[in-house]
Parts: structure tokens; C-alpha cells; sequence
């Protein structure tokens, strides 16, 4: 009987009254929200409860590394000192510009890059940032004609798509056995290639064996390599892409480094690059100065990417995540992240198509349907791994468990796999029945879109 | 502790897991030719909890405490202790984007709240579940202008007024579709609209404008700037952020296309620039916005149910395609937003907004009785901020001013400028004191 | 299929070996839970999960007032300068004391007393405390022979027990129409009464109309009247123990002042006294001095309640609360206490025997059984009342809303008992059936008490 | 704000339910004769939120920043952050007693688990769900001590070196049962057991000891102080602390009857001695046990429950006959504490243990070396604090240990005590240098 009460059924309307503004520069009312505060808490108490996160169960959602994220973290980016506004002058802020500085430096030792700039907000604006420099790098060498990005067909979404936003024409190579197919690539790259994305282990989990080739075939075509950092958990301590010949690089912060993905974000994308790069890194960047730290704009900067610094926050945690793992930590993490795929897939009736695989798998749901399989898992407790995708695997399961699952637990997950394919089909189409709510209609979300309470009729 | 203390294994699960996979140690499973493994040792100490605790304190103590009268797009509004509370839990704080959307219902009925929220602001039925920072949205809204605007056209027309950082990641933003930025003069701190006239031609993709401006003067003929944008077939794009809304002139309502700013003006505490961008727009641009859409459906028992939708435009189905390359976005940031929103109410969000007039009105007002300061420049209605001319060069006041303990900004030789919201309205007294000892 | 791991599932022995200390100082070993911080959060995020709170819906136990207690209280009682020794001088601890001071004259206002004292941990522990200050008065005056403390038969169960605690013999006194019996009363009272123990409104909700006269008749024997602040949250601004003829009074602090019950604590109960009394109150006090706080011990002290200054940090949350609050949100809270109780009952299917009532009232399940009434109430979404007590309504069903549930809350909340009310006694009897657990056995657990995990087979 | 911040009617809910209840004005609910009500005004001002917060941190700021090296009854260990953030959960912070258990299963496993730990660490098979405090745990114990000995007596013999504040609770817990404590001797800071063999007699209700004891000491032979209890029919009870428990001897081993003292050195931050009372003790009393059990049983499906448990021994229900008053108690900080515990598992908390015995040895040494004091006093292992000596009066040295931002107890004319533990260690270097500087 009891329900919180929803905001949307408590709206009030506020006529725009005896403002110091002239009538002409306002606008007449405004409808939203009137709550009281236990009413609020109540509201958002219950939107909680009905969101699963880490600390809810397993959450293996392939190349997004759901791994725990330490709560500590959050305490020590909340201290009053952090909250400092941007335009601070570099003088009145040495304590922030010092973290920054340092988690620069952490994390061009953990990618062997020579310089990190931590301003990208996510990602995929790593990339984005990252092909800009690359870019810049043509310009600045009088080499116009570089108009074409390739990705592997098992690349991210993302990289085709920042190849497409910084201009870039894509070109997709296909692959052969799970991993790039040498003679393609060196089809594909020549005198108008700007930049080969790729990630490395890819998102079959699978290891580029052939790194140090592809790096020579794409550098001897004049082009930068880029490392996309979504699935540099696998690596940590052990391989550094820096090493493997990639040239620029950006970490996923919130995959990689604990630092918790928020629903969606905020993350943090830094991007690091090698010696050659590190004058088109944006502008400003972190540097020491005589006893302190400074700002500078790097003298060929392809300028900013963020209005302000970046995810600041988030950096923080970052930092305090590193910096509690130490190199031990982080060699534990691969480790543990790479055999807690492994024995997982071990446990499951399914069939892992591409092996060996490091942190992650993409196993096949086959004659199943992987989104129904997923539902089903959704019953079962836990949350289900990526699904149909990448496209290379009929029916993929794309799963990653990450290193803060424990035996146990991976016993438990790979009991929800073998369950959920064993069961009628019947029952998959019909999950999931636990949850919060039932299977959701996708198709009239899309055809009929009701973005917003305005939209709706009840 | 020899490994990580966020792995869960004992020794003899570890044991057992690798004779299950059948090997003897964990390097085996490394597919990885050795002239490309890592030999060496990262110089990187783990620490404990309390060490690490001391050391952030520490370091981030070398920060001065100054009480900040900044703003010029980042700006300090008081967070009520239960947004920070609700939000800080760990369904919300640690789960993913809601591909699953039966175990995500709480999320996503956030999302929708946000988005709702920022449809009655704008008056533009379209939100989307955040963006960046105010910057990137605009850099997005211009990609997104030379999708929708029916002929081709390369310029965005930038006032004066904005800042240069926001222009220059613009500008990033655009080069990838020869998009060009021009910037048009300002009168009295606004847009000098017959300059925009001048400017505008068939080759203008959108026409920027923000209200309240970077100034932090308020727009006095926003109309005026929409209609050169669509007599010339452009998008007319408007900055602004939710508290603003509240009160100025509503966006649908001058005729803007797309809505971009910072949102996270509510909802988070000054924090280096972090944000939140706001991108709202018209329903037929619908299938061409950039970022997460979440909207409303129902479940197989009937019920309401909100899922993720529209995801063909997104990178990761569409991939080249995409609308954006957005896929991590500031979803939890929106999420605070919302609740600070809703705690405010309407009531209470209007105050606020209200207050942000007349305390830059009495700031400066104080600030224009003492020898030497002329303040506010621009003989505009100001929210939040304005800039005052000083006699003394600007930096040397800035200066004397940090090291009484107060921070603002140089934005000329002799032009600082002054932000005021209820976080700082405290200060007020001290600061015109400090002010005026340096200001001669 | 997901489940956290038990603690008690993941133990580890570990031998004391290798101590500084010699052998025949120390045990052999230490068997405890061994769980790694990821699985910890899961195992205590997933307990939390199954607790109702405040902020899970309305939780309307009678006398307890489970009001919604506000977030920033907890914020502003954690910060870095709250934490301080006990041991640290007054010198060093000038805002600890500053404080205590502030929320002293801040209750002493509320509850019409002269001066008050924050050590007392908990409601039951400030009556113990204020029964003590009594017997001190009646040592000091040379009156030996006052061994008694009465109580009328509606007093919470603390009243008399912490009486008992306190030596004396506890004489119950029936009520007449849910109100003290002035003829019983004048009866039970004389040479050997130490104090008459009441709160009001009582635990029926009911107003003591006569307690001029009670106060009279208590004075009269020489007794001072104890004031049980249980109830207090009925009468704020509006009443003042103090202008009734209290003598001595406790205030719960965790109720009344909306600091958080904890699962059972901790709370406070500060004492107030008039200024007779002052002299008894507990070591040490604290007063001004020049410019400043001091600690002092008042003349006749009774000494020490608590081994050091009492629950701190919660006596911080209830001063930001009354701050928060102010005269206006004090008397706005016992108008909307008294009219939602009154709202409620409106609205209730059952017999109220007794009013009329404020901020509380006993409802009758009549022939039912309350406290299956009760569980199926569980399954209704909704926290149900406190059952079978005070024994002098049947079946009784104690219900305080609270001023923080909105109308709308208290119409589900109505709807609930109504709906349960309306069940047949099969349905009751096997309720319920939507909570974490279901019905649990009572008798077993007493019968055979298994207290601990080494005391379980399983 | 013309009201409560956290009352939620809007003036229409109001009216109408002013209406259904048949008065035009909420006072007329009042059923209070005029000569009592209240018509004066409160003097006390509502504030908003962000004016709380500034008055609070400047009102709690007045308090000295020294680094504390105190003790004696109230320590300070690391809390790590999963229990602040977890324990800070809403369902369990505001959750009242568990008198539904079908909806506090949670809190009622987390209450079982802090007992479980208590029964492993004092190895007596019963331990209560929470006291306030050790001292009020001593004057319950008292009080048990009364109901559960076979021959009547009164007398509790208690070492000199128990803090008076303690005392001074047991004195009041006992008063109305005619308790009165007896101080007995101490030899190099620990029990004198002959001392004590001659005080003890068939009136003695209960022998206390503490172990370590306030004065940081090691008691060498608690079996002999236990055999004095039994051999005079009197209940031996046991002071001590969960983190001292994982080391020394287990209470059961040397025939503690009950163990007593403060839990919250795990799971709370030094908070101006706020606690959680420890209560354990043997089967054959559990009728008598005072405070909160939690028991597990089944629920109708067969599943494992938890539940309160053997209530008929409590204030609710017995009233006067009641084992104890207590009702509200400490059952959130056993929650910490509980996780506090399970944080730290075996090796952490025995770790943090022997770390306690090296630290204050190392500290002692340190002292020791510096000309003009001598430390320890007493001749025996220490766990955590040591009573030093010094030739320059104690309060001198203490009030100049504070003008160098340090502060120690002074416990005699020329005695002061030191206490070190994990989170002060850091400081030890300067802590030693200032030492050096005042004792000379």
C-alpha cells in the first residue's frame, strides 16, 4: 500500500512576482517539484533500492570492468580543500596542481608514456582528445592528407565514433581468429592513414600477439598508435602500452581505477602520449615549477577539451586508488582479473569461441537468445554480462568478471550462466519475474518516445 | 597485505581456481610475447588508508583558504546535506549505465526526472541525460547544428563575451566538420545585435548567445539574436544553467533551438570545474541529439518502466554514425541535480534565482561607492557576477585581494569581476572592507 | 542464486605466535571472520537491504517517535574538530564545551527547567539519573524514610524499572479513564514517597488535565514530580514541564529531537531540573567562566552516570536540529504531531477507547490479535504501530505518526490498518508473507536460545 | 520558512485535515487548562542549513588542534571508511529496536555477529547486544552480581588503579542495592593479589580487575585474582576491549565470571567518550543478563531468523522487576563495531594487538632515555600506555606538552601517562623531541 511520493505527482506552479527584474526579462511561471525533505528521502531511498550496483552482486559486464570501488575513496576526495573553483591562480592552489601533478606522473609509469594530461572527462573524450593530438601531429607536419582512421572491427563503439566527431573517415579491417589480420592492415594503412586504434587485450579478451608487428606495419605507414586503456585492467604491471609501441593511450579511470561509474558517469579519461606528442597535449598542463607547480600551455596545444579541468573529483579517487594498491596491488589485480575470467569460463556449459582470453570472454548463448539468457540471469541474482556484442560471436556473452569477484562468488555467477541455458525457452522470454519491474518494452519506448513527465499522460 | 586489498582470494581459493583452469601460476595465462612484458618495477608505494588520508589532507591543504567571489561559468551554490547523503549511495554510486533497465528502474526514473526538469527550464521538450561540462555541450550543439540545419554552413557565431576556454574547445569540436568560430562584439557586456547582423550570412550554422552572459549580465533582446539566426537559417544555441531558467526569460520562448550550460550549478559544490552540460532542444531534432535519451514505456505486467531509448543514435550500436561519441557521461552529477532541484522546489529555486539579482545589484552598488572602483561596468541587469573597472591595474587588486584572503577574477587591465551567491553572501562586509583598503 | 558470503561461513583461526608479550600472557588463538572489503560491503549493504528505516515508509510505533531525521545533523556531527578525548583539558576543548552549553539552556528553555545535564546516554538512563538526583535531595534534607517511588499503571516500563534500579520500592497506581486517579494518588503518596514518576501527555496520548492538582498533591508529600520526556514531542513550544510542576524531567533526545534511534541506540537523555536540585546534578557540569567554559562539580553532585561525558555526538545532532528548527518548526512540529495522530485515528476502521489524545492514541484490535494485525501490516509496505501495550486498552495498537508523515502517507498508512483490520484470521495468522522473513518463532528462540554463531549447528 | 523544514503538509492538506477531524484550528487539539500552556517565546532562532554548518565548524574549531596521546578508558583506532560510509546508511541509522523482526533482519544478523564476536573474544558463551558504556557495564555487572549470588553481600572490591569516574558509576548503579566498593591496593601498577586475598571475604559480591588495566599494565596472574572471587563465593568480573581480547589471555581461561568494558575502540572514533559496553558472562546466569539478546530461530518457511529474544527480562515487559532499566542503548555502535571487527578479521585485529605491546614498549624506551624522566613506572608488559615519571612537576609538563600541540594525561604530583596506538604513531618522532624539550 505504501508508495514514496513521486515528484512528478507533486508539482507546483510559481507565478514570477516581484522580481528585481524588469517583467520583460522573465518568464512568467515555473512547474516543478515541491517536496518536503522526508518526502524527498523517501522518493530517493526507494530509486535506490531499485538500482543494482557492485555492492548488490556480481556486475560482469564485458570491457567495463565493474569492479568494487572503495569507499574510502569517496572520503578523501570530499575533504573541504578540494573544493576549489577553476580560475584559482595556480599559486593559491599548489595542494590540487600537486595531485595532479603526481597522478600524472602514476600513470604514465603504469602505461610507459612519457607525459599524461588529465583533462579529458570520459573515455571516449580520451579518444577523442588522443586523435586530436594525433592530428596536430600531421598538421604540424605539413602532412595533409591523412583523412582516414582504422579500428579493427572488434573495436569499442567508441572509436570509430571519436574518429568520426574529430573528422576522420573509418576504415574497419576485419579480423582473422579473433585478433588483426596483418596482411588487412597492412592493406588498409598508407599515406592517408592518420591513426590505428586498437585495444589491447581486444574485446574478445584476447591478447594482439602480433603487437610489436602491427606497431611496425602502422608506424612505417607514418601513422601514431592508439591504445584504447578500457581493457588496461588485464595488463596492470605486466605489459605497458607504452612498451607494445602504442603512442598515445587514454586510461579509463572508472574502469581500471576503482573509481565508481556513477549510473553512467561522471568518469575521467586521461590521456597520455610518448615524447614526440607531448606539445600538442591540451591546454593547460601541470608541470613543476621552482618549488611547486605551474600551469603552461604546451607550445604547439591543440588547445582545450573540457571548459574547465576536467573531472577533477574523480581524480582524486584515482590517485587514492593507485596509491593504496601500490605496484603489488596492481600486479595483483591483473592477475586476479585475468584468472577469474578464466576460471569462470572454465565453470560455464558454454562455448568460449576465442581463448586464450585474459580479463575478459564473449561466450556464445548459440541457439538462445543472449538478451533473454540475460534476463533470466537477472533473476537469478546477478547481473548479466554484456550481450550481442561483438558481433563476431553469434549470440556473444561478453563477460567480464574483474578481480573483486571471489571463487565463490564466480561458483555462484557461472551456477546463473548454466542455469539460465538450461532452462525452456519459454521461461527465458517470459524473464525476468524478481525484479523491480518486468521485461521492459523497448520497441514502443523508440517508436513512441515519452522523454519527460510533460510527455506522459497519467 | 601482499597483493590488493580490494581481491577477495584466499590462497587456497587462488590454489583451486588455477588447477581448475589447469596451470601452475597465473603468468601462464598471459598470452604475451616477452619482448613486450613489463620486467621492470613501477615506482609506486602501496599505502594504507590512514597514510593516504594524511597525505591528500596534506597535499590539498597547500591549497589557500581564500573565500572565492569566482564564478564566470563555475558557480558555488549551497548543496543541502541530503543531496549529498542520497546520492552517495552505492546502488547509485557504483552501477553502470542501465542496459538493463528491470534492475535499474531507480536510476532511470532519476534520469527522467532530470530530464523533465530541464524540459519545463528550457521549454524545449527534449533533454537529454547529460553531457560534459557546458563546453562540450556546445561543442556538440554545433556538431549537432551542421546535422540538422537544412543547407551547409560552416560558422558559429561566438559574442565577445564567452571565454575563450569555452570557445577553444568549441573550436576542437568543430574542426573535425570545418566548422569555424567568429566571434561578434559585445555592447554594454551583451550581444551587440546589429554587429550580429552584420556578421550573420548563409555560411552562420548557429548563432551563440548565453543569458545570464559570462559577465554575468543579463541579455536584454534575446529575441532579437534568434531572429538573426533564423532569418539566416541557423540554430539559434543559448547558454545558461538551471538556476537562471528559473527566473529569465524562458528559451522556447525566444526562440532557441538548443539550450546548452551547466547544470551541475546545483547539485555539486565548487569543484575545479567539474560540470555537468545540459543539452535540451526542439522534438523534430529529435533522432539527430547527442547522448543518452531515457524515457518512459511500460513492463509485460503493464506497469510504467523507464528505459534507455533511441540508442541507434549512440556509439555503441551505431558506431561511425553516432549521433556523438559520448558514452560515459555525468549521470550521477544529473542525478544530484535532480534532488537539489526537487529539495529547492519551485519556491525555493525561484528565491535563489532572485537573490542572484540583487545581491550582484547591492555588491556592486557597495563596490561603486568606494574611490577608485566603477562598478558595474556594463549598464546591465546582472545575475550572480559583474565586472567593475579599478582604477589600480587589475591584477595588482586581484593580488593585494588574495592576500587578504579573498579571490576573484582579472578579466582586463583594469577590469576585475566579482561573483556573489548565498556560499559567499556572508563574506560580503569583510570583502567590500578588503576591498576598499586595496582598491586605493 | 547470489548470495553474500556470512561472516560466519569465512572464519579464519589465526595462532597468537610471535607476540611481544610472553606466552602465559596471551591466548593460544583467535578464530574470527576473515572477508575481504568487497565482500564485506555486499554482506552489510545486503543487511541494510533488509531493515526498515525512517526513510523506508511511516513507522509509527506509539512513544517512540520515529520522526524523519535529518542527514545534515549527521554531516555537521562529523567533522574532524567533534572528535576529541574525553581527557583533554577544558582549556583545549573550549568549543566541545561552548556547545554543551548552548544545547543546556536550549533544552532548560524548551522544558521550562533551570539548569540541565547532557551526560545521561539514554532516555532510561536520564530517569535513573533523575531518581538518583531525588534521593540525594531527600538524603540532604535528612529524609530516610522516603523508599517509594510511584508511578501510574500507563508509565512506560523504564519508570518503574529505573526506580527499582535505584532502590526503591515501585507503587503502582490505577488510572481512572486513561488519567491519574487523583484520590489514588493522594492515597499512595505521603512520608515515604521519593518522587511521582508521570509522562504527559501519558501513553494514551491523554492530556494529565489535573496536573496542577497532581503537582499539588505530590508537593505536598514532599516528593518531587518527575517529568518522563517520552512524550515531549506533543507539546513543544506549547507546554513546559517546568510551568506544570515538574521538578525534575528527562528528555529523549533521539525522539523528541530528531536524532537518528540506531537500531536501538544510541540516544541521550539529558535531565533538567529546577533550581532546587541544581546542586545534585551529575559531575561535572558545565557552566561559563570568563570568556569561556569550565567543568565544575556541583556542590551535592551525585557523581558520575556515564564514565565520561555521555553520547557526544548525538547530543551534536539534536543542538543542529533545534537549531534547524527554531521556536516556529518547534511549535509547528507538536501542532502537526497532534493533528496527524488526530488525522489518522479519523481515518481508522477501529475503536480508540481513549481521548482525547495528541500526538498519540491507543487503537483496540478488538477481537483480533494485534500483533497479527501487526505482521500483516508488514506486508502492506507500512512499519506497524507498537502492540498489545499499555494492557489497559485490549488487543491494544499504540500509534504515533509523528509530524513528519504527509497526509497523504498517513491516508496509505490508514489504509493499511483498515485493510489488515478487515482480513480473515487465516490471513493474519499466517502473515506475513512479502518480507524478508516470514513469520518468526518467538517461543524456540527463547526456549532454546542460541545467541551466538558458535551456538548454532549449522 | 514559517514552519518545521520537516513537516511535509502544504496549507491545503492542512485545511482538510483539520476539516476531517472536525476543528478549525489545531490548538483546539490541545486538551491543556490555560494556567499551563506556554505563552511566552522560546529564545531560539531558526537558522538555515549552511548557518548551522558555519556555527557549528566555528563553534567546534575553538577546540585546540593537538595530536592526543590519551587513553586510560578511551582509545583511538584507525576506522576504516567501508564502516563510516556503510554504517551510514539510512535503513540502519534510523531503524528503531527490533521489535518487528520480519523487517529488521539486517540489523538484528548484524547484532548476532557482535555478540558471536564478544562470545569468540571473551570466550563466555553469553553476551549482551549493548551497554552504554564500561562503566555502566561495571554497574550492571554489579547489580547481576546481586541477583546471581548464592549468598547475599555487598561489598565489590575494585584496584586502586580503576578510574574514579568509573567508580563513581558503579557507586551509583550499586547505591540502591546497598553496594558499596572497596578500593584494594596495587602492586607495580597491577593488582595486588595478597592485598587483595585479605580484603576479600564471604561479604564480597564481586572482584573487578582490568586487563590491560587503566594504567596500560598487563595484570601477570588474573586466575589468582579469579580464585580470590571464587573462593569467596563472588563473581570475578573482567574489564577489558575487544582489540586487547584477540591477544591476551581469554577471559574464560583465567575464570572470569563477566567481562565488562568498552567495545567502541573498534568501530568509533574518539568521540569525547561516548562507548559501547561490553556484557558477557556464563550460561547458567542468562536469565539474569541485563540488556538486548539476540537470538536466532526459524521463521514459518523453515529458513533461519533472527529475533530479540528472552524480553520477559526486560524493562518493557517486567517493569520493576526488570534485569535492567536500559532500553535505548548503543546497538548502532555495535554495528561499527561488528564491522570494525570483520574488517580487520584475525590477522588484522591480532596484528593491531601486538602492535599496541611494541608501541608502547618502543614509546616507553624512548621516554625512558630523556634525562628527568622515567618510564614505565610499573615493572610489567603494557599494551597501548605506560604511567612515566618525571621530575619536573606532571601539570608543568603537561601544560607545556600542550603549548607544543600534544597532550598527555597528568595522573600524579609527578606521574603522567602516555598513550600510544596506530593513529598517533606518525607523530611519535615530534611527540619524543617536545618531551625532551619540557622535561629538562
Amino acid at each position: 500500500i505504501y508508495e514514496p511520493l513521486l515528484p512528478e505527482k507533486s508539482q507546483q506552479t510559481v507565478a514570477v512576482e516581484d522580481s528585481p527584474l524588469p517583467d520583460d526579462l522573465t518568464r512568467d511561471s515555473v512547474t516543478l517539484p515541491d517536496l518536503s525533505e522526508p518526502e524527498l528521502s523517501r522518493h530517493y531511498v526507494r530509486l535506490s533500492q531499485h538500482t543494482y550496483g557492485v555492492e548488490s552482486g556480481p556486475y560482469p559486464l564485458g570491457s567495463c570492468t565493474m569492479k568494487y570501488n572503495p569507499p574510502f575513496a569517496e572520503e578523501v576526495a570530499s575533504v573541504d580543500d578540494a573544493f576549489v573553483h577553476p580560475d584559482r591562480s595556480a599559486a593559491s592552489t599548489q595542494g590540487t596542481l600537486a595531485l595532479l601533478y603526481r597522478l600524472q606522473e602514476y600513470l604514465a609509469e603504469i602505461g610507459g608514456m612519457d607525459a599524461v594530461t588529465l583533462q579529458p572527462p570520459a573515455g571516449a573524450a580520451g579518444e577523442f582528445t588522443g586523435i586530436r593530438i594525433a592530428a596536430a601531429y600531421h598538421e604540424a607536419n605539413g602532412d595533409h592528407e591523412r583523412t582516414e582512421v582504422v579500428v579493427p572491427d572488434t573495436a569499442h563503439g567508441t572509436n570509430p565514433a571519436s574518429a568520426a566527431v574529430a573528422g576522420y573517415d573509418v576504415v574497419e579491417i576485419p579480423s582473422e581468429d579473433g585478433r588483426v589480420d596483418l596482411d588487412a592492415l597492412e592493406a588498409a594503412v598508407g599515406d592517408t592513414t592518420a591513426a590505428f586504434m586498437l585495444t589491447n587485450p581486444n574485446t574478445l579478451g584476447v591478447f594482439e600477439r602480433d603487437i610489436e608487428a602491427i606497431a611496425e606495419i602502422v608506424h612505417d605507414a607514418g601513422a601514431p598508435l592508439y591504445y584504447d586503456g578500457a581493457n588496461l585492467n588485464a595488463l596492470l604491471g605486466r605489459v605497458r602500452p607504452g612498451d607494445m609501441g602504442f603512442d598515445i593511450m587514454h586510461y579509463n579511470v572508472h574502469k581500471t581505477f576503482g573509481t565508481p561509474h556513477g549510473g553512467g558517469g561522471p568518469g575521467a579519461g586521461p590521456v597520455g602520449v610518448v615524447s614526440d606528442l607531448v606539445e600538442f597535449l591540451p591546454d593547460p598542463h601541470v608541470r613543476q615549477s621552482d618549488g611547486g607547480f605551474e600551469l603552461y600551455t604546451p607550445e604547439r596545444s591543440i588547445g582545450k577539451v573540457h571548459g574547465f579541468s576536467g573531472n577533477w573529483l574523480v581524480l582524486i579517487k584515482a590517485y587514492a586508488y593507485i596509491a593504496r594498491l601500490g605496484e603489488e596491488g596492481l600486479l595483483d589485480t591483473s592477475a586476479k582479473a585475468v584468472l577469474n575470467a578464466n576460471y569462470l569460463a572454465s565453470q560455464l556449459d558454454l562455448d568460449v569461441p576465442y581463448e586464450p582470453f585474459h580479463h575478459e570472454f564473449v561466450a556464445s548463448a548459440d541457439d538462445l537468445d543472449a538478451s533473454d539468457l540475460a534476463k533470466r540471469m537477472l533473476d537469478l541474482g546477478v547481473h548479466p554480462p554484456t550481450t550481442k556484442w561483438p558481433d563476431i560471436v553469434d549470440e556473444a556473452l561478453m563477460t567480464e568478471p574483474t578481480e573483486s569477484e571471489s571463487k565463490r562468488t564466480l561458483d555462484q555467477l557461472a551456477d546463473a550462466f548454466n542455469t539460465a541455458a538450461d532452462e525452456d525457452e519459454e521461461i527465458l522470454e517470459s524473464a525476468p519475474n524478481r525484479t523491480t519491474a518486468r521485461r521492459i518494452d523497448q520497441t514502443s519506448a523508440a517508436r513512441n518516445p515519452r522523454l519527460s513527465w510533460q510527455a506522459l499522460d497519467d | 597485505m601482499t597483493g590488493s586489498p580490494y581481491v577477495p582470494h584466499s590462497a587456497e581459493e587462488t590454489a583451486a581456481m588455477l588447477e581448475a583452469v589447469g596451470v601452475d601460476d597465473v603468468t601462464e595465462l598471459f598470452d604475451v610475447p616477452d619482448p613486450v612484458r613489463f620486467e621492470g618495477d613501477l615506482d609506486i608505494d602501496a599505502r594504507s588508508e590512514p597514510e593516504i588520508r594524511t597525505e591528500i589532507d596534506a597535499l590539498l591543504s597547500r591549497n589557500d583558504d581564500l573565500t572565492e567571489f569566482l564564478g564566470r561559468g563555475h558557480y558555488d551554490h549551497y548543496v543541502p546535506s541530503v543531496v549529498d547523503r542520497i546520492s552517495a549511495r552505492s546502488e547509485f554510486l557504483t552501477s553502470y549505465t542501465q542496459y538493463q533497465p528491470e534492475v535499474a528502474q531507480g536510476f532511470l526514473q532519476a534520469l527522467f526526472e532530470y530530464q523533465s526538469m530541464l524540459v519545463e527550464l528550457t521549454g524545449l521538450p527534449v533533454a537529454n541525460a547529460s553531457m560534459y561540462d557546458a563546453a562540450t555541450a556546445l561543442g556538440e550543439a554545433a556538431l549537432f547544428a551542421s546535422r540538422v540545419r537544412e543547407t551547409s554552413g560552416s560558422t558559429v557565431l561566438v559574442p565577445e563575451y564567452v571565454r575563450d576556454e569555452r570557445v577553444s574547445v568549441l573550436e576542437n569540436y568543430g574542426a573535425g566538420a570545418d566548422i569555424t568560430v567568429e566571434r561578434v562584439p559585445s555592447a554594454k557586456g551583451t550581444v551587440d545585435t546589429s554587429a550580429l547582423m552584420g556578421a550573420a550570412n548563409e555560411d552562420t550554422l548557429a548563432v551563440y548567445a548565453e543569458n545570464p552572459t559570462t559577465r554575468g549580465t543579463i541579455e536584454p533582446d534575446l529575441d532579437a539574436i534568434g531572429d538573426v539566426a533564423h532569418d539566416n537559417d541557423a540554430l539559434f544555441v543559448l547558454g545558461s544553467d538551471p538556476v537562471a531558467l528559473s527566473l529569465l526569460e524562458r528559451p522556447s520562448d525566444v526562440g532557441a533551438d538548443v539550450v546548452v550550460g551547466d547544470a551541475s550549478v546545483l547539485g555539486m559544490p565548487t569543484s575545479y570545474g567539474m560540470g555537468l552540460g545540459m543539452f535540451a532542444t526542439r522534438e523534430d531534432f529529435l533522432r539527430q541529439v547527442p547522448g543518452r535519451l531515457v524515457g518512459a514505456s511500460e513492463d509485460d505486467a503493464g506497469f510504467r518502466a523507464f528505459t534507455l531509448t533511441l540508442q541507434t543514435r549512440e556509439q555503441h550500436i551505431r558506431r561511425e554514425r553516432a549521433t556523438s561519441n559520448i558514452c560515459t557521461n555525468q549521470a550521477w552529477v544529473a542525478l544530484r541535480t535532480a534532488m537539489h532541484v526537487a529539495a529547492l522546489g519551485p519556491e525555493g529555486l525561484l528565491e535563489t534565482a532572485n537573490r542572484m539579482v540583487s545581491l550582484a545589484s547591492d555588491v556592486a552598488e557597495r563596490l561603486d561607492e568606494i574611490i577608485g572602483v566603477r562598478a558595474p561596468v556594463d549598464d546591465r541587469h546582472h545575475f550572480r557576477e559583474f565586472v567593475a573597472h579599478t582604477d589600480q591595474p587589475a591584477r595588482a587588486i586581484v593580488d593585494d585581494l588574495a592576500a587578504q584572503g579573498f579571490a576573484i577574477h582579472a578579466v582586463g587591465e583594469h577590469e576585475v569581476q566579482v561573483c556573489v551567491t548565498e556560499t559567499n553572501e556572508g563574506s560580503i562586509d569583510d570583502f567590500i572592507a578588503a576591498f576598499r583598503e586595496v582598491a586605493q
